[in-house]
C-alpha cells in the first residue's frame, strides 16, 4: 500500500462480524473468551508473538470486535506452535490455543488462509495421510510438503534427508495400521460436523446469540 | 389492645394482600395485576391491591389505613426477601396498633422476578408464594417480642488501624472495650509503613498517637499476644473466652528499656524479624519495634535456651532492674462478659512465591511490595535505603502490578490498593535512587480523593508506565546490555509489541488475601465468609458492616480489601452500629421460640438432648418437658424431632408450614 | 502394574532412538512396556488444525484399543513418550471427560467402529512413571557409570507439562532433573527448560523455527553445559539435527549432543549404544560421556 | 423455543431452605440475577433442623415431583449441630420415601453457604432436569395413606433416631 494512503483504514461497523466471538466461543471451554482483559500476558509469554502479524492479545480483540477477515486471513494463527504457555498463563483461563486451532479450521473451511503458507498446508498432507493410513510416515509427509509448497527446498533439505536415511530414522516404507475400515467408519460419522459452531447452529441449539 | 389487634374477633380472618412493582424489578417480570386478581380469589382475603414501592411511605400508609378502616386484620406484602424489608413492615403493623406478626412475606422479587426469564413462569411462581403466604398466615397469633438487656461493654478484635480506629471511638463515647491482638503489638500493617498515599504524610507520626491513645485510654483493656478462643451467648449477651498466650515479661512491671534485650546470650539476630517480613533478624527476647504498643518485651519459645532446654545463665533476668521476667508464665484464660464484637482482623499479603514464572526467592533482587515498604522506612532494616543483596543502589527497578490479583489461578479479585501503593512505592523508589522506574500494570485504578492527581503528578516525574501484564522475569539475557540483569518480559499492549526490560530490582505488588484461619476464626464468632474467605456483610450497601449474626460487626480488610481511609471510615461506622446497640440498652428477641403444649408431651425426653442452648427441661411429677423462651434461639430441632407434636415453634408452627407446602403445590 | 506403550509415528521413524532406549532401559529396570495392539496416530497438532473432532476420535480409539489389551484390570495405564502424543491423548482424555456434548459425539463415532471407551484409561508419561511409580532408589541402584562432573541441561520442551499434566511443575518442572541428579550428573540451572524449541516450524518457516531452536542452543551453551537431554523427539530433531546449520545462520559454532533422557539413563547403567540408539545421532555424545567417566573404572 | 419444548414436562418442586445460609445464597442469586428454573417453590425455616420429616411427605401427597432441602455446611450452622440432625433424618426418610416407591433422586439435600449464589442456580437446575427425567410422581400408596396413619411409624422412627442423636 503506498504510504500517503496511510497504513490504517477505518472500520466500518457494517463490515464486522458481530457473531464471530460467538462462534469462536462455541468451542468447548470457548466461553471464557468474553472475559479477556487485554493484559496481554499471552502475547508476553509466546515464543513466537514477535514474528505474528498481530499479536495473540490483538487476535482476540479483533476476535470480539467481528474483524472476521483480518483474523482468518492473518499468519498469527498458522504461526502458533501450541506450546500452550498462553494458555497455562492466561487469568482468566482462556484457551487460546483451542482458540488457535478454531480459527485455523475456519480459515480453511472459509479458504482464507494464507495461500502457498507452508503450515496450512503441511496440516492438509497431515491430515490425509493419517485419514488413510491411521499413522503418519514422516518421509513421505515432507516430500509432499515441498513439492506442494516449494519444490526447490526438497534439494536443500536432501543432505540432511540423506543422512536421516543412512541412520533409519528416514524411511519410504508408508506406516499403516491394520484395520483401516474400523478407523474409516469411526471418521466418516464425523465427517459433517463442526466443533466450532456456526451462528445458525447456535442459533437452533437455543443459544442466545448476541 | 386496639380492635385490630385482636385478630378476627368473629373468627373469620380478614387478609389483605398488598403487591409490590419494585419499580420495573418486579414489574418487569411479574404481571403484577394478575397476581392481584389471583390473590383476590383466594379464601378470607378482603382487600388485594398493587403499589410502585410498597416500603415507601405511601405504601405502608396503604397497609395502615386499611388495618385502621379494620378491612384488614392480617398482612401479607408481595415484594422483596423478608431478609430485607420484614422490619420495616413490621414497624408499620405496629404504627398502626396491629400485632406485628400478623403479617407475612411472600418474596417474588429475589426468588421469582430476579431469577426467571419467562414472564409466565414468573407470574405463575409469584401466585404461588402469594397462595403460600396468604394460607399460613391465616394461623398467625398475635406474638409479643421478648426484651434482653444488653451488655454495654464490647470486644474488638484485632489492634490494626481499624481496630485501633473502632477501640477509641467507643472508648470515646464512655463504653469499656477489650482489644485483643494475636501479636505481641497493635498497629498491624500500617505500622510497617514508611509513607501513605496519596498525601505522603508521615505513616508512623499519624499511627503512634493513636496507639498510645489506647494504651493511656481509663475504658480500653488491651490485651496483645492474645486471641478469642470461644463466644457463647447471643446479642448483648456474648460471654467471650480469651487465651492470653505466655510472654514470660511481667506486663506491668516491664518498661521496655531493652536491657534484656542487650544482655541475651545471643548477641546478634538469630531468627527472622517479623516486623521487617525477614530482612533482619531478631533476637529471642524482644520488642518488635520501638513504638510498639505495649511497649513490653516478649521471648520466643521456639528460639529462647532457656525455655527450649532449661540451660542458660540467664544474663536478661539480672539485667532487667525490674524482676519482670517470669520464665514460669503460663497461657491463661480471660473470660469477659459483653454486648457488641467488633472483627477487625485484617489481612495477609499474597506469597509471591506461588507465580513461579516470576522468580520470587530464585533471584536475590526480587521484593515483594511489603519487603520495600519495610525498606524505604527510616526505622526499618536499610534506614530507608533502597539497596540490591549487594549493598549497591539501583539503577533501574521495575514494578509489577496485579501479583495474586485479578487471576483466576490466585485471586480473581482486585486487591484495590495495589496501583496506589504502587504509586507511592515508585515515586519513593525514584526519590531515594534515582533509579528508572518501571510500572506495568494492567489497568490504573485510582478511584479515591486526590487519587487521580497522585498519578498525575508520578506522569509527570517520568516514572514509565507500561500497560501490560507481566508474564516472565528472569536472567535469561539475549544481548550485552541485559547481561547480570533481570529481564522482564510483557507486551507493551498500548503499542502491540513485546518488550523485554533490563531491571536491578523488582518489586512484585502483591495483593491481600484472608489469613489461612479465617475458617476457624469465623466459626468462633458464627459469621458467614464470601467464597474468597472475606468475612461477609449482611447487606453489600445497606448493612456493610453488619453481620447475619445480631451484634456482631466488621471493620477494616477482614471484609474485603481496603485502604486505610476505607478502613478508619468502616471502623467509625462499626463502632457507631455497636453503640446503637449498646445504647439502646436492650435487644428484643425474634419471638420464634419452642413451646410444650402439654396435653400432648409423652415425656418421652427426645427433646432433652437435642437443645444446643440445655433451653429445654424435664418436669419430673408433671412427666412432660419445658422451653424457657430466654435461652431458647429458635432453631426448632427439637420441634421436628417430637414424636407427639407436643413441640411447636412459634411463626413456624407444623400447621403453618403445612398450609404454606399446600399453598405452594395446590393453589390452582 | 502392568503398562501399555503407545509409540506414536515419530517413535518409529525419526525418533527410533527414543524407543530403542526406552524400551532398553524399562527392562533394565524390569518394567514391562506392552505396545498397543494397532495404535494409530494420537491426532497431534497439524491434525487438529483441521478437525479437533477427528482428532479425538483418533485418540478415543487408542483408549478403546487400550481398554480392550488391558481385559480385566480397572485402569490402563498407557505409557506415552512422545510430548505431542503426550498432549494430545491427554486433552482428549480430559475434555472427553468435561465436555458431556464432544463425549456424546464421539461415543457415537466409536460406535460405528465397533468400539467403546468406558474412562478406564490413565495417560502417563515415561518421567511421571519413573519419578512416581517406582521405588525411589530403583534407578540409583542399577548406575554403573554415575556421571560425575556431567553438565546437563534437562529440556522438557513446551508440550510435555503443558497444559494438561499434572506430575511437574508446570513453568520450572523438575522431574527430569531428579533422574539426571540419580544418575550422579550435574543440573545446569537454565530459564528456558519449557521454552518452545519451534516445533514443525524449524522445518517449514525456518526464518522463525530455526531461531527459537539457536535461542535455546545458545543459552544452553552460555551456561555452559555438555549435553542436552530431551523428553520428545521433535525438539531432539530440532535441536541435534539443524545445529550445524543453525550455527551457519547464526555465524555462531554450537556443537552440543542433544539425547534423549533415556539414552542417558541406559549409558548410565553401563547398557551398550547399540541398545540405546546411540549410534543414530548427529553429535556424538562420546566426548560428553568420556569427561564423565573422568578414568574410573568401567563394568559391562 | 418449538412446541415440544412447550410440551414437556414442568415438575413442581418444593424447597425448604434454611433462613441463615441457603434462604440467603437464593437472595443473593437474586441480586446478582442468576437465573434459574421456575419449578422450583422456596420455604423458610430458621434451620434445616426444623424439617419435619412429615413435611417432606405432604408435599409429595399434596403433588410435589421432588423436594429440596438446603442447609449451612457441616460446622456452619447458626445453631451449633441442626444440619446434622436434618441429615440423620434425611437419610432414614430416604429409605422410607424408597419403600414407598419414590425414587431417591426425587429428594435432596445440600449445603449452601451464605455466598454461594451460584450454587443455588446450579443445584435448581439440576434438579429439576432430574426429576424433569423422572417424570410425573405417580403415587398410590401415598395418596391412600391417611396422615394419622403415616404419621405413626414415622414418629417412633424419628424418636430411634434422635435418640441416637441425644
Amino acid at each position: 500500500m503506498n504510504k500517503w494512503q496511510g497504513w490504517r483504514k477505518i472500520r466500518y461497523e457494517s463490515d464486522l462480524d458481530p457473531h464471530f466471538v460467538d462462534e469462536i466461543a462455541s468451542i468447548p471451554g470457548g466461553e471464557t473468551l468474553y472475559s479477556c482483559i487485554q493484559c496481554g500476558t499471552c502475547s508476553g509469554m509466546c515464543p513466537i508473538s514477535p514474528y505474528m502479524d498481530y499479536t495473540p492479545r490483538q487476535i482476540i480483540a479483533m476476535i470480539r470486535a467481528g474483524f472476521r477477515g483480518e483474523v482468518l486471513s492473518s499468519y498469527t494463527t498458522w504461526l502458533c506452535a501450541s506450546c500452550y504457555s498462553c494458555t497455562v498463563e492466561c487469568p482468566k483461563d482462556i484457551k487460546l490455543t483451542d482458540i488457535m486451532y478454531a480459527t485455523k479450521r475456519l480459515a480453511i473451511r472459509g479458504k482464507v488462509y494464507p495461500k502457498r503458507f507452508p503450515t496450512p498446508v503441511l496440516a492438509g498432507e497431515f491430515f490425509k495421510a493419517v485419514e488413510k493410513y491411521g499413522r503418519s510416515t514422516e518421509s513421505w509427509l515432507l516430500v509432499n510438503l515441498f513439492m506442494k509448497t516449494n519444490p526447490f527446498k526438497v534439494f536443500r533439505q536432501m543432505g540432511l534427508g540423506l543422512r536421516l536415511f543412512s541412520q533409519g530414522r528416514l524411511s519410504l516404507k508408508r506406516e499403516s495400521i491394520k484395520r483401516r475400515g474400523e478407523l474409516k467408519s469411526i471418521l466418516k460419522v464425523l465427517e459433517k460436523e463442526h466443533m466450532v459452531k456456526s451462528k445458525d447452529e447456535l442459533v437452533s441449539a437455543g443459544k442466545e446469540v448476541a | 389492645m386496639s380492635t385490630a389487634n385482636t385478630p378476627s374477633p368473629n373468627g373469620k380472618p380478614k387478609i389483605g394482600v398488598y403487591v409490590c412493582h419494585c419499580g420495573i424489578n418486579i414489574a418487569g417480570r411479574v404481571d403484577v395485576q394478575a397476581t392481584v386478581e389471583f390473590a383476590k380469589t383466594l379464601p378470607n382475603v378482603t382487600v388485594a391491591t398493587e403499589y410502585k414501592f410498597m416500603c415507601s411511605d405511601p405504601g405502608q400508609e396503604m397497609i395502615q389505613k386499611d388495618l385502621k378502616d379494620g378491612l384488614v386484620d392480617r398482612v401479607v406484602v408481595a415484594s422483596c426477601s423478608p431478609l430485607m424489608h420484614e422490619a420495616t413492615f413490621r414497624r408499620a403493623m405496629m404504627a398502626a396498633d396491629a400485632n406485628p406478626f400478623l403479617f407475612q412475606m411472600a418474596n417474588i422479587r429475589e426468588h421469582v422476578s430476579w431469577v426467571t426469564l419467562d414472564k409466565d413462569a414468573a407470574t405463575e411462581k409469584a401466585k404461588a408464594l402469594i397462595a403460600a403466604a396468604v394460607k399460613r398466615i391465616v394461623l398467625h397469633r398475635p406474638l409479643e417480642k421478648t426484651r434482653v438487656p444488653v451488655n454495654s461493654d464490647a470486644l474488638v478484635v484485632g489492634g490494626g488501624i481499624a481496630g485501633i480506629h473502632a477501640a477509641l471511638t467507643l472508648a470515646d463515647a464512655g463504653r469499656k472495650v477489650y482489644l485483643v491482638e494475636r501479636e505481641p503489638t497493635i498497629g498491624g500493617h500500617m505500622a510497617k509503613f514508611d509513607k501513605t498515599f496519596p498525601t505522603l504524610d508521615c505513616s508512623a507520626c499519624i499511627l503512634t498517637p493513636k496507639m498510645s491513645a489506647v494504651r493511656a485510654h481509663p475504658n480500653i483493656t488491651l490485651w496483645t499476644y492474645s486471641e478469642v478462643a470461644e463466644v457463647e451467648g447471643f446479642v448483648g449477651n456474648f460471654q467471650v473466652k480469651v487465651k492470653r498466650k505466655p510472654r514470660y515479661i511481667k506486663e506491668d512491671l516491664c518498661v521496655g528499656c531493652y536491657e534484656c534485650v542487650e544482655a541475651c546470650v545471643f548477641k546478634k539476630g538469630i531468627v527472622k524479624d517479623e516486623f521487617n517480613v525477614g530482612l533482619s533478624k531478631r533476637r529471642p527476647i524482644y520488642i518488635p519495634f520501638p513504638q510498639a504498643t505495649p511497649l513490653v518485651a516478649v521471648i520466643d519459645p521456639e528460639t529462647c535456651v532457656q525455655i527450649k532446654r532449661n540451660k542458660c545463665k540467664k544474663p536478661c533476668v539480672d539485667a532487667c532492674e525490674r524482676d519482670a521476667i517470669d520464665f514460669d508464665q503460663k497461657e491463661e484464660i480471660k473470660e469477659i462478659d459483653v454486648g457488641a464484637i467488633i472483627l477487625a482482623t485484617g489481612f495477609k499479603t499474597f506469597d509471591a512465591g506461588r507465580i513461579s514464572r516470576y522468580g520470587y526467592g530464585k533471584y536475590p533482587n526480587i521484593f515483594t511490595s511489603l519487603e520495600v515498604e519495610r525498606m524505604v522506612n527510616a526505622a526499618g532494616p536499610t534506614t530507608g535505603e533502597v539497596l540490591l543483596k549487594n549493598g549497591e543502589k539501583p539503577k533501574a527497578v521495575g514494578i509489577v502490578h496485579c501479583v495474586g490479583s485479578r487471576d483466576c489461578k490466585t485471586n480473581a479479585y482486585c486487591s484495590r490498593v495495589c496501583c496506589m501503593y504502587s504509586l507511592k512505592l515508585a515515586h519513593l523508589i525514584k526519590e531515594r535512587t534515582g533509579a528508572e522506574v518501571y510500572n506495568f500494570y494492567i489497568d490504573m485504578r485510582t478511584p479515591g480523593k486526590g487519587y487521580e492527581e497522585f498519578y498525575e503528578k508520578l506522569l509527570k516525574e517520568n516514572v514509565h508506565f507500561i500497560r501490560g501484564r507481566v508474564a516472565e522475569i528472569s536472567d535469561w539475557a539475549t544481548i550485552p546490555e541485559e547481561e547480570g540483569k533481570l529481564v522482564i518480559r510483557a507486551e507493551d499492549t498500548l503499542v502491540g509489541a513485546v518488550r523485554r526490560i533490563p531491571v536491578d530490582m523488582v518489586v512484585l505488588s502483591v495483593g491481600m488475601e484472608p489469613h489461612e484461619d479465617v475458617d476457624e476464626v469465623r466459626r468462633v464468632f458464627n459469621v458467614s465468609c464470601s467464597h474468597e474467605g472475606w468475612f461477609l456483610e449482611r447487606h453489600p450497601k445497606l448493612a456493610p458492616v453488619s453481620t447475619f449474626t445480631d451484634g456482631v460487626f466488621l471493620a477494616g480488610a477482614c471484609q474485603g480489601p481496603k485502604d486505610i481511609p476505607d478502613c478508619v471510615a468502616q471502623a467509625g461506622a462499626a463502632a457507631a452500629e455497636a453503640l446503637v446497640l449498646i445504647d439502646r440498652g436492650y435487644v428484643e428477641l425474634e419471638p420464634n421460640t419452642a413451646y410444650v403444649q402439654e396435653e400432648f408431651c409423652s415425656g418421652c425426653k427426645i427433646c432433652l438432648g437435642l437443645c444446643p442452648y440445655g433451653a429445654i427441661s424435664f418436669n419430673d411429677e408433671k412427666n412432660i418437658s419445658s422451653v424457657n423462651g430466654a435461652l431458647c434461639k429458635g432453631c426448632g430441632t427439637c420441634v421436628a424431632a417430637c414424636p407427639s407434636g407436643a413441640l411447636q415453634q412459634n411463626l413456624f408452627t407444623d400447621e403453618q408450614i403445612l398450609q404454606e407446602i399446600e399453598g405452594v403445590i395446590s393453589y390452582v | 502394574m502392568s503398562y501399555i506403550y503407545y509409540p506414536g509415528c515419530s517413535l518409529k521413524s525419526t525418533g527410533r532412538a527414543y524407543e530403542e532406549s526406552l524400551l532398553t532401559v524399562f527392562d533394565a529396570l524390569d518394567v514391562p512396556l506392552k505396545e498397543l495392539e494397532d495404535w494409530n496416530c494420537c491426532g497431534a497438532t497439524a491434525y487438529m488444525s483441521i478437525s479437533e473432532l477427528k482428532a479425538f476420535a483418533l485418540s478415543a480409539r487408542n483408549f478403546a484399543l487400550a481398554e480392550r489389551q488391558n481385559g480385566e484390570e480397572d485402569y490402563a495405564e498407557m505409557v506415552v513418550p512422545c510430548a505431542a502424543c503426550y498432549l494430545g491423548l491427554n486433552k482428549a482424555h480430559r475434555y472427553l471427560a468435561e465436555h458431556p456434548e464432544l463425549r456424546e459425539t464421539i461415543d457415537r463415532a466409536l460406535e460405528a467402529g465397533g468400539l467403546k471407551y468406558n474412562d478406564r484409561v490413565h495417560v502417563r508419561h515415561p518421567l511421571d512413571v519413573l519419578i512416581n511409580d517406582l521405588a525411589p532408589d530403583k534407578i540409583k541402584a542399577l548406575v554403573k557409570r554415575p556421571l560425575e562432573g556431567l553438565k546437563v541441561a534437562c529440556y522438557y520442551g513446551c508440550q510435555l507439562v503443558r497444559p494438561y499434566a499434572d506430575f511437574d511443575d508446570q513453568h520450572d518442572p523438575q522431574t527430569m532433573d531428579k533422574i539426571v541428579k540419580m544418575l550422579g550428573g550435574e543440573v545446569v540451572d537454565w530459564p528456558l527448560k519449557t521454552r518452545c524449541c519451534g516445533g514443525s516450524l524449524t522445518g517449514i518457516v525456518q526464518d522463525v523455527g530455526l531461531r527459537l531452536s539457536y535461542i535455546l542452543l545458545a543459552e544452553a551453551r552460555k551456561r555452559g553445559c555438555d549435553l542436552i537431554v530431551t523428553a520428545c523427539p521433535l525438539c531432539q530433531f530440532n535441536l541435534e539435527c539443524y545445529q550445524s546449520r543453525i550455527s551457519g545462520i547464526y555465524g555462531h559454532k554450537i556443537n552440543i549432543p542433544v539425547i534423549y533422557f533415556t539414552q542417558l539413563m541406559g549409558h548410565a547403567f553401563g547398557l551398550s549404544d547399540e541398545k540405546l540408539g546411540l549410534k543414530r545421532v548427529f553429535v556424538s555424545p562420546s566426548r560428553a560421556f568420556s569427561k564423565a567417566e573422568g578414568g574410573q573404572h568401567v563394568h559391562g | 423455543m418449538s412446541d415440544d419444548d412447550k410440551k414437556q414436562f414442568e415438575p413442581r418442586i418444593v424447597a425448604f431452605f434454611c433462613n441463615w445460609c441457603t434462604y440467603t445464597a437464593a437472595d443473593l442469586a437474586g441480586t446478582a440475577r442468576m437465573t434459574y428454573s421456575p419449578n422450583v417453590r422456596v420455604i423458610r425455616i430458621m434451620c434445616s433442623g426444623r424439617l419435619d420429616p412429615q413435611f417432606i411427605l405432604k408435599a409429595f401427597r399434596e403433588g410435589a415431583d421432588g423436594v429440596l432441602i438446603g442447609g449451612c455446611h457441616p460446622g456452619d450452622c447458626h445453631y451449633q449441630e441442626g444440619n446434622y440432625k436434618a441429615l440423620r433424618r434425611f437419610t432414614l426418610l430416604k429409605r422410607f420415601l424408597n419403600m414407598m416407591g419414590i425414587e431417591k433422586e426425587r429428594i435432596r439435600l445440600e449445603w449452601i453457604a451464605a455466598s454461594e449464589g451460584d450454587k443455588v442456580q446450579k443445584v435448581i437446575n439440576e434438579m429439576t432436569e432430574q426429576v424433569r427425567k423422572l417424570g410425573p410422581l405417580k403415587l398410590e400408596p401415598v395418596s391412600q395413606l391417611r396422615p394419622e396413619e403415616n404419621s405413626v411409624p414415622l414418629a417412633e422412627a424419628v424418636a430411634v433416631i434422635e435418640g441416637g442423636a441425644s
